[in-house]
């Protein structure tokens, strides 16, 4: 494009040998159309399709790095068709504000693609055609597959917490209205981010304990540890466990199927672990060696219908050390009673599940070349959308 | 950037018309600027597809094409589309989906609709900006042409203009009667 | 990267935790290992397999834009193997140093991935490890499905030319010795880049003539026309068209099958064109609508082995205007008798053909999943590869 | 960069060959930085793992394994691997294809030698720089961490300390016995 303003001067040349071929074709062509045709189409003008917001039966997924581009995409699952595409680089996350307007997505830039400058960056996307409205630079991110828990708004969307890794562990604290970042929060020995009440968050440890980050009235950041609840050697929780900020409930999942629900706050309220498995009347998973049951697996292997309280995880069959395998049957849980209500085959495996968050729910299985819309109630598969290799998933409201 | 607004289209559609040729065509001239001997005119890639004749006998495209699912590849205008329909990405034959940007300059193909057997010019917009679309990816080829003939050409990514070399869709804008 | 230096003070802490579960591990493993075993494996250091340059059966591809990842592949035609990748962004287009030991890769950054400052660069790759040795900052250059002619070297590598179009066509000549821009043509009206001599390259033009430019003494390029040489509107000559550098020799076939021999230099000499149909005891293809025959076509539809003026053609049954169809066969043509030779199927329709350019060529066609190393005098198919789409391909001493 | 220079692993085979122990741990704590409670040695890993009994039983992927195909998901030393094999890109298991380079920094595995039963501690190198290769890719993920557990975690683009978070392919470098 920079050569155009400079050459603009020599419009002039070739507009006389340009306008007899001109008024040749002209000549010619208006020879040929008939008489008593049809009506002429009328010309068009070219646009962009409005954005309203994300509806509560829309689906957001990011591409999966190194499979295929980045980019979130906005599938209308009422319909199965595709709604928006955002660009995105890879390894990138992505969050949507409470009125399902406004994108934010976490990513990383290098000035020549694998090399030069480093510039990791929080992306505005919104207004009436869902376009790019500004950068707020941060000081660093995690570079990894994509983990839901690394990019996450508290519960009223005015600030975003960003999980940086350079090794060393922290969560960047941005005011999404002021829009810039106003902490940078260490976690030593911890990762992700849970979010909770109005500024506060929690993070996964490596020693089984979480680390609780809340700020004082002056806005800045204490971090303390709880207990001890989980042993990360032999049965630690998956990355992918369910938070909801609106109510700071987490359900953090097992590789063994332990659901552990934890109300979280500046001292966090640790519900009894119960067994997926045993909800369903089996003996609870172990890691023995040999031990082939019924396990929690996946990409991003549960969704929690927040209203209900039921928990959708992606079951598959399968020895210990499985739980990166695609789930064959998605099992419907009450979160309150602890008991399987339904077991959900799936059309094929799928790796990552869903569930929207209105009144009339849409339960979403993702495999790496589809997407199936399903009813939670019946199990029926209610449509089929051929996708991109997906990374992470998220509905409005979540 | 507001002198390239549009121009394909709206240059093409201005001489489709008939209206202020010397005006339309020195507004096409800033564009194709530094090019005093390319006879590369939309029109006249009209023209040479030799409109009467091909208007009478369709090509062995429009001799299958449809007028009625504009998300499938043989949809009448799509006789020279290349890429992936925006149609099938949440935008239209001339609307670009959220989250992408219509680029204001476009190849120029001319396609015969089976229902009036014309011949129409169509802008083959690219909408730019998000990541490639991926659904329903077209390569029809009807009098495409090489890229040392840019403008019948659909392998160059058609976002000059916009913010963003990033290719998403194509689009299959109705400009006029290519007659 | 950027807290490990500041990080550091805080070592200390945490290593006297650390040390005493080191401890307790290597004295409970201790333990384990069997009196009697069999020896110990030794333990290894990481490196990174030299490359001694492309040999003359190794195989370049680029990815295709959109479909995969960029970047440059490089495959051992006599195992099938894959022997280096080099990084590029989208859209590149990529050439080899006569001795094959340097990589010279034209490709186009942005700041932000799909948006910000726009970086047109020659990247240098080579040395013991393929690695990135610098870049030249190039003027402009096309952004466009890959096209093998848009980015070429003189026969003697000395000078590389990149066409730009932004969208004023241009020629950006680099000398490679000097690693700087000495020069840009422009050729207005015409595209591509078909080197000849020490300096000289001829471009395609949309009259259907040639433009020739070459240095003077001082190095100044300067530009003209030759006559018209086919016929643009019915017949066009294909950008994937065969040069080669060395001889000047040129072959630009239409898409009729056509095929023009130019004898590029200041002043070209035009054989007179030959119809590969003919070749076969066809018909010559034509462009009435209907007329279902054998015509080239693909992706980089013709590869020609130099030392026995043999011209390889992907060829499809196909009515006119397929030039971009997938070729089931590859046609083997004497591009001094004009006679085909053979007639080879492909496993599965092919849309790139390239040949090696030894003493013992391989005939290598390739799909989008598929690469083929097949034996030129026998068809035979010697070995596939499963490959990432490709975009573009090249041999040693192209 | 020079600090960083192999640390996974050298630091890692002077713990295994019980050399200095201190200097290693300090050098370690040099990456470990900020982590005053973050006991994510590697060697604690493969402890962790229970050693002794691990490999007597071995684990469902060990009981499968073998050792003479190394471009294959099964071999013995990919327990833990996540990606592309070095090995099918141009590389080896210790050795980056060219165009690529070895990330100084890794994370640890103990697989399973089933030709003499003993664990053996695996550092999985990242090849960085060059588009992914996207050849012989494997998931398996004996005793992998979640990523708030880094050092036994395959998810983590492990390209810290190289000139790019380009992710190429993965390294399964025998770094000495987990006993």
């Amino acid at each position: 494009m920079k050569r155009i303003a400079h050459e603009a001067n020599k419009a002039a040349l070739g507009v006389a040998a340009l306008s007899m071929l001109v008024a040749t074709g002209l000549g010619t062509a208006a020879c040929a159309a008939g008489a008593a045709a049809p009506p002429v189409l009328q010309s068009e003008t070219a646009g962009v399709t409005p954005f309203a917001g994300l509806t509560a039966h829309d689906v957001a997924y990011s591409g999966m790095d190194g499979i295929t581009d980045g980019g979130v995409r906005i599938v209308n699952g009422d319909t199965g068709g595709l709604v928006a595409s955002v660009y995105s680089s890879q390894y990138a996350n992505f969050a949507w504000a409470p009125d399902g307007k406004t994108l934010y997505i976490s990513e990383t830039y290098w000035a020549l693609g694998n090399r030069g400058t480093r510039e990791d960056v929080l992306s505005i996307y919104g207004g009436p055609t869902l376009a790019n409205e500004g950068e707020i630079t941060l000081p660093g991110r995690l570079i990894s597959d994509p983990k839901t828990h690394s990019f996450t708004l508290s519960a009223d969307g005015h600030y975003a917490y960003n999980y940086s890794f350079q090794p060393a562990p922290a969560v960047t604290v941005v005011d999404l209205r002021a829009r810039k970042v106003i902490d940078s929060v260490e976690i030593p020995g911890c990762g992700l981010v849970f979010p909770f009440g109005q500024r506060g968050f929690a993070s996964l440890c490596a020693d089984g304990s979480l680390a609780v980050s809340d700020a004082n009235a002056q806005g800045k950041y204490a971090v303390h540890r709880t207990k001890r609840f989980f042993d990360v050697m032999t049965d630690p929780v998956m990355d992918e466990s369910i938070g909801d900020p609106s109510s700071g409930l987490a359900l953090f999942i097992t590789y063994d199927g332990w659901v552990h629900p934890v109300h979280l706050a500046d001292s966090p309220k640790f519900d009894k672990p119960w067994s997926i498995e045993q909800a369903a009347g089996l003996s609870p998973a172990t890691s023995h060696v040999g031990q082939i049951t019924w396990r929690p697996g996946g990409q991003v292997p549960a969704a929690y219908e927040r209203s209900r309280e039921r928990l959708f995880v992606l079951m598959h069959e399968g020895p210990p050390w499985s739980f990166e395998k695609a789930g064959t049957e998605i099992w419907v849980l009450d979160a309150r009673t602890h008991r399987l209500l339904h077991r959900w085959a799936v059309p094929e495996s799928a790796y990552l599940v869903a569930v929207t968050q209105d009144a009339h729910p849409l339960l979403i299985a993702l495999s790496h070349t589809w997407l199936w819309v399903m009813n939670p109630e019946s199990g029926a598969v209610l449509r089929a959308t051929q996708i991109v290799t997906p990374g992470l998933v998220g509905v409005r409201g979540e | 950037m507001n002198r390239l607004d549009n121009w394909g289209e709206r240059v093409t559609r201005r001489l489709a018309g008939r209206l202020s040729r010397r005006s339309a065509l020195s507004r096409l001239g800033a564009l194709l600027v530094a090019a005093p001997a390319f006879p590369l005119l939309p029109v006249q890639r009209a023209r040479a597809a030799d409109s009467a004749a091909h208007a009478q006998k369709g090509t062995d495209f429009s001799r299958a094409a449809q007028t009625h699912d504009d998300t499938a590849c043989n949809y009448w205008r799509y006789c020279g589309i290349d890429g992936n329909l925006c149609s099938c990405c949440g935008g239209s034959t001339h609307s670009c989906p959220p989250g992408s940007q219509p680029s204001p300059t476009s190849w120029i193909g001319s396609c015969i609709n089976p229902d009036d057997q014309r011949a129409y010019l169509i802008a083959y917009r690219d909408c730019c900006g998000a990541n490639e679309c991926n659904q329903c990816s077209c390569l029809n080829t009807d009098h495409a042409m090489p890229i040392y003939r840019p403008q019948a050409n659909n392998h160059i990514i058609w976002c000059f203009g916009t913010q963003s070399f990033e290719y998403h869709c194509s689009m299959a804008v109705l400009v006029g009667l290519a007659e």
